[in-house]
């Protein structure tokens, strides 16, 4: 520990974090979403979707809330009517069909039986994929960290998959493929194979597949397991969670304010599906990652410094109720500051290293700069050989790899081999002079640090007194306002009934599995 | 300095080392393995794109399946400079809030209704919000603390249908827009759509201001197209402040205005 | 891999991130102060280049007379690329030392004479060391340590008349040149005055090893032109190793020769 | 001081370099040559050229050489025949008409008392030069350390112009013109200003003039002394000395050993002149740079890194000889470590952070990567990058600023441009990061230090017991061997006679005058 933190202080602002986290954790479990019960659906085997693309887990859940309400979950309406029927979930049309009502005593039993058989096949493939990504990293290899992560982004599958191929045969650990623009918005998860996104491609099931045996492919060829991200984030969270379980996706984003703040996504829907995904990722061994950097975006990465700690203490929090491990914790922060100023690469050095003294055990992701990348490529390439040299000195776990093009377009096939070049170089050329890396005491890396630190105290503080819900609404995270009644999505949150039931959360929450 | 610049070099050329010679230096990827015939290839699109000689000084193999390619060379194309009709840069003047809140209440003699969106699917609300927000850009204060101007900012990723609704039921006198993201021509296909939605529902206009609220578009990547293409009255670019903006607002809906210093 | 792409991937273009979507990156500075004029200049230069739509993503004055730009843009340029007749890469076999020293024992019955300098007054040494010093490179020991080839190495800023004398002194077989400084075209001038001075030297000559020494030259930026142009027989570039010397001169010298396996 | 290297054996060290100094002291004590005396011309006056260029200087040496031999010095003949004809140095023509011989007794103290005065007032003209730089750097101020250092080299003489302009408005606070490849080996100095070199501009009084004089404008213009460089070397080496002292430049490039091993110029010929080249540079106070970064483009920078130590402690030792103060010691170093290779960049700090503690008083020159950049702009930005990190890290002087093309052509503006915002950045973004900098007792940075310390205590023990002009012979520097009876201006040596008189000489080592 270069930093000299006192672990009081840092005792204080984790039990700040978990007070001020606690209300909404209870408004996460007396709540449900309609993509929570959808993702039950999908857990206990509904696929495809209609004519017109919409997915049968939508069909049918509105139809139930329509006939029967979701106050009591999909669930016992769904194989009530599947049992009074003789139907299975093969024929979602005769289903549709059928009227939902919840059943009761006897029936209900039966119901909540076949359901929980069901979705438990559904856990079972998840906890399969889990095995099966062991079985793999011990046979191609883990690479060790820091990882390598690139993002891909052509908007198409099969570009993107050549180019996935092409990055992780350079170097990278982890690919992840970004979304369309809009994809977070639609209420629904799109099916099939996509060839048209805007600056990202499409999260589906089938694209999770194809490029997930594509990198199986090229992580045999190269004798070293390369990982796959998406991100579980926006209306669909839940639902998108449960896909990459059951897809073996391997890290997934997930932030338990991103969506509120950067999607304006209503706050309690989104702190009731990121509860529900996490049970998932925790049981499917999926590494998430958090979206502190993005805060850096919107707010001044010195003065809001501070705040990325608050942020980061309250998804670990929220990551371990829903059962998360410390290994699966990947916070997010970023090389964000304004190189104009002086002393703006130390100030990144501290900040850095103050995550990781604060986190020695979670699989740290740091992001490169974006917002200070202009026009100007070989200002930008130099940037992010700073943000490789802070990354290798502060021992970060995950970086993804900046590039020099980032204020002009989504990553060509040529910025992505030159940025790959530059952390090559960084690396090799670096080896262990994090040795030689000793904070002066009373330095202005150090005096940094400790200061971030108790601003962030003070600021877990005041959330505490406030709640929550009312800070954010004050724009505490990312300079953004976004009150608890407004927002998208809100009309999809409803309160559980007593006689609530889901099969999902009660399995999950019962037969935890988690190294 | 500038002036006689113009008046002297009527002709120019890129500029390496010594006057006239030409140089510059460009960087492509062929889908190409890597090897005598790629770099043949190099050299034939670099003479193509009227460098000779090309000198390919880096080629490397990007997998399998591609080559990157450095390339530096001599152009012979010539720049008629002092041709170019400079692109109007701001054709009006420059003007503190306390003029743009006297011209809007002496003129309108009432407030000035703005509406600023990301529309489509585009989340890029720092660039309008630099340009809305008190806070601002730059130093400068967002159109928000103009007394004088009422500012509706409805956020990002709102649907034009949704924008022109809200247009309407505020009498919005101008309608700002941002668009960011530009993969795959977004912000031009999302900014004519939006401009088309605005003709359909003031039939009648007969241009900004006149029938119909004045649109302005902005963005850091509008630099390929002009207003015509787009279908509105003007676009603003990279680092755009917000006094450029009110300026040119008051410039365009109270022409009759001059500011008396 | 690299034939089924060959076949199949008749004409190219470059790529970005798409199949066919022809996109390059350009910079150059121009001799006039930033502006929007200066900017309007850059695109025209751009689009003269074919680049459409081009797009300036960074313009940054160099003082009051230069702005340094940034362009990125689209081509519409196609490369045949099966059109292309790959530039003969090594028309001769790899021979081992062994095998060198055979054939020149086996055919000449006397040791290779080679000459080498680097003419003019360049005095870059390192790249003609590597391939005559015993040291050699890239692991491939250099043509000294060829037990049959006898090397000269008159080291660097050889006037050509000296070199012409020496190689008429020792009856050199082969004369090898080097040429790194390229400014103002130095290479090329150096080396047409080498070659004509040899032309002169030996005026009933009728090629390399008839008549006349057979005339090398190399350096890492001859990529512009060819043998022809300079009244060289061979030339090397960037990355040469001394085993593709040694083949190239027995190949050249020794035609009838046949490396038995 | 970082690396806790041993006094005694730094100490050792010195005193072997002393020792294998001496011998060539003496012999440069007892001899001339051309250039030498032609030097002393220039300082009596004598400028200008005949009809074809040939500068009055090497006409009247040659005559005086011709007709009375060169092993009593030019002054005695040449001031003889003036005051015997009655002529001035203002009608060379005149002069050659003369015969020239070595006066004696009364006439020889006339002819020496009249050469005296003449040398002295060119001396006289370098004091006030030197008052001059003095006075400049007051009035608009010195930089502070490191100093950027970029070099012109377009050929033409008005072209540089505006070009060290350019670069000293973004930054620049030296300025070197290159030379044209072929000048060293002129064994005369072109006259005037010229239009037409190869990869550099001649260096002729009048470029010297020109270019100091633009500087000393924007110099003005920037409240910053912006200091003029330039090459005193090759078979001029005294001549171009004396007129950087005649025409305020501010720093030379000026070695012991480069003309001799990358020039082939005679070793002997190298020493006498480089010694009274300094000894002129000590008294116009001109801060001299030493050519060690060479040896490593010959050969490899980790197997050499002792012989650049070994070279840096005899250019010491022969520049405090020859009265150059610790402050006028610009000894040069170099990054360029193969980037390939493991903890490239640590080894180079290793290297760097010796020379610093080697020499605390000296204004190090740090020299960019230069052999191991490629056409790829890139890396080579990355790397320039990394180069001024160590630089900054180790507290070098004096850095040259490298060039992302260096691979491909000389500087273009925008090359120049370019590399400044690199080292901008570096130097804002760093800060005092060196207090943060402490090599870990043992670590691999230290041991480094310490192991090219004592190979270079071995090799200069080996010098001396063969002498350094052996060791020069053997390709000890450089890989490139040079024995002392080769090489290009042999001819041009002369042995002093015992009535040998060189009121140059005479006044610089009595009536030195350093700060
Ligand atoms: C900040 C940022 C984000 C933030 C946005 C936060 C927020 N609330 O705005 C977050 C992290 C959320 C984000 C997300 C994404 N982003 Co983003 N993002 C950026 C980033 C780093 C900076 C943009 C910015 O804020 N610039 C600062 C502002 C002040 O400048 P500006 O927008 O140009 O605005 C100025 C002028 O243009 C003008 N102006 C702009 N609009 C208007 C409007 C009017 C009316 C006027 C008068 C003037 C005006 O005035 C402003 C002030 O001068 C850029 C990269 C970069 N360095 O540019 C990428 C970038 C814009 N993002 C990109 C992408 C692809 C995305 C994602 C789609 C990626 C993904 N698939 O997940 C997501 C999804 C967002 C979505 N649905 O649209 C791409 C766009 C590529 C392209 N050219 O199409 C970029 C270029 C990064 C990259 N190279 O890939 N992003
Ligand atoms: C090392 C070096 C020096 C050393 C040379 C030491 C020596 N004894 O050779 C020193 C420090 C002395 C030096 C000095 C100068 N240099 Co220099 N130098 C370089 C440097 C860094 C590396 C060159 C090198 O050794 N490459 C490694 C060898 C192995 O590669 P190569 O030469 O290409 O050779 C290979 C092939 O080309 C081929 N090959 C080459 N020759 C031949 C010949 C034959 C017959 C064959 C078959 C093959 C062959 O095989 C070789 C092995 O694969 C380059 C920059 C760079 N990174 O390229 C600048 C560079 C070449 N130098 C340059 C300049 C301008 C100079 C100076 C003139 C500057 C000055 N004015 O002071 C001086 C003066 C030298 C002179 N009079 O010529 C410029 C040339 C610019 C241009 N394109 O015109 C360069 C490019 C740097 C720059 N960007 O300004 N330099
Ligand atoms: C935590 C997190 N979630 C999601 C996203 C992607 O946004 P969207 O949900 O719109 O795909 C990001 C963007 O970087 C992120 O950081
Ligand atoms: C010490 C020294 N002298 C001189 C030169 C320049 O060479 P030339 O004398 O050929 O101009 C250099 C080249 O870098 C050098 O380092």
């Amino acid at each position: 520990m270069k930093l000299g933190l006192d672990p009081a202080v840092i005792a204080k602002a984790r039990a700040l974090a978990a007070r001020a986290a606690e209300p909404v954790i209870e408004l996460a479990r007396t709540h449900t979403t309609v993509s929570v019960e959808r993702a039950v659906l999908r857990l206990a085997g509904v696929t495809g979707a209609d004519a017109d693309g919409t997915p049968w887990v939508n069909r049918i859940t509105d139809a139930v809330r329509e006939q029967a309400g979701l106050e009591n979950g999909v669930a016992l309406p769904v194989f009530h009517a599947l049992n009074e029927h003789g139907l299975s979930l093969d024929d979602p049309l005769s289903l549709l069909a059928a009227r939902f009502t919840v059943p009761d005593g006897e029936r209900a039993v039966r119901a909540r039986t076949r359901a929980r058989a069901a979705v438990a096949r559904g856990i079972a493939t998840i906890d399969h994929n889990r095995a099966e990504r062991q079985r793999l990293l011990a046979k191609h290899g883990d690479p060790e960290m820091p990882w390598i992560y690139l993002i891909v982004a052509t908007g198409d599958i099969y570009e993107d998959i050549p180019q996935a191929q092409a990055a992780a045969r350079e170097g990278a650990d982890v690919i992840a493929v970004i979304r369309s623009t809009g994809q977070s918005l639609l209420d629904y998860v799109p099916e099939g194979a996509t060839r048209q996104g805007y600056a990202g491609t499409y999260a589906t099931q089938e694209n999770f597949r194809l490029m997930r045996a594509a990198l199986d492919e090229v992580s045999a060829e190269l004798g070293r397991y390369v990982r796959l991200t998406n991100y579980a984030s926006g209306l669909c969270m839940p639902e998108i969670a449960t896909l990459a379980g059951l897809e073996r996706l391997d890290m997934m984003l997930n932030d338990c304010m991103y969506g509120i703040i950067f999607r304006d996504i209503n706050p309690i829907r989104t702190f009731v599906d990121q509860r529900f995904s996490r049970q998932v990722h925790a049981r499917a061994g999926i590494v998430i990652n958090t979206g502190e950097d993005n805060y850096l975006t919107t707010a001044d990465a010195v003065d809001a410094a501070h705040t990325v700690i608050a942020s980061q203490l309250l998804n670990e929090r929220f990551g371990h109720e829903a059962g998360l491990a410390d290994w699966q914790l990947g916070l997010g922060h970023a090389f964000e500051i304004n190189p104009e100023i002086p002393d703006s690469f130390r100030l990144e050095l501290a900040h850095a290293l103050l995550v990781r003294e604060l986190f020695p055990d979670a699989p740290l992701k740091y992001m490169p700069p974006t917002k200070h990348m202009t026009g100007n490529i070989f200002a930008g390439y130099l940037l992010d050989a700073f943000f490789n040299l802070a990354g290798v000195l502060t021992g970060q776990s995950i970086l993804l790899i900046g590039m020099m093009t980032e204020g002009i377009h989504t990553p060509w096939l040529s910025d992505r081999d030159l940025a790959l070049e530059n952390v090559r170089y960084v690396r090799r050329a670096v080896g262990a002079l994090h040795e030689d890396f000793v904070p002066a005491a009373g330095g202005l890396t150090v005096e940094r640090a400790r200061q971030v630190l108790s601003e962030t105290v003070d600021l877990l503080d005041r959330v505490c007194d406030t709640s929550l819900l009312t800070a954010i609404a004050q724009g505490t995270f990312g300079v953004t306002r976004r009150p608890p009644d407004r927002g998208k999505g809100l009309d999809g949150v409803v309160q559980q009934s007593g006689a609530y039931y889901n099969p999902a959360t009660h399995l999950l929450e019962t037969t935890e599995e988690n190294a | 300095m500038t002036t006689d610049l113009d008046t002297i070099k009527q002709v120019i050329r890129p500029y390496g080392d010594t006057t006239g010679d030409g140089m510059v230096q460009v960087s492509f990827t062929l889908p190409v393995p890597h090897g005598p015939r790629a770099e043949a290839a190099a050299s034939q699109l670099a003479r193509g794109m009227g460098l000779d000689p090309a000198s390919v000084v880096h080629a490397k193999a990007m997998g399998p399946d591609f080559t990157f390619f450095i390339v530096y060379g001599r152009v012979g194309h010539l720049i008629d400079y002092a041709g170019i009709d400079v692109p109007e840069g701001r054709e009006y003047p420059l003007l503190t809030p306390k003029q743009v809140n006297l011209a809007i209440k002496t003129v309108l003699q009432r407030r000035l209704v703005v509406v600023g969106a990301c529309i489509g699917t585009d989340a890029h609300t720092v660039g309008i919000d630099a340009i809305l927000n008190v806070k601002g850009f730059a130093g400068e204060k967002g159109l928000e603390y103009y007394r004088e101007i009422e500012v509706h900012n409805l956020g990002a990723q709102v649907e034009v249908d949704a924008l022109v609704a809200h247009a309407k039921a505020v009498n919005a006198d101008a309608v700002l827009v941002s668009q960011v993201v530009t993969q795959k021509g977004a912000h031009v296909h999302n900014t004519k759509q939006m401009a088309g939605a605005f003709t359909d529902a003031y039939p009648t206009a007969v241009g900004g201001g006149l029938g119909r609220p004045l649109l302005i578009v902005g963005g850091p990547r509008f630099d390929t197209v002009t207003p015509a293409d787009l279908g509105v009255d003007r676009i603003f670019g990279k680092g755009t402040t917000p006094a450029e903006v009110a300026g040119y607002i008051v410039h365009a809906l109270i022409p009759e205005w001059e500011p008396d210093e």
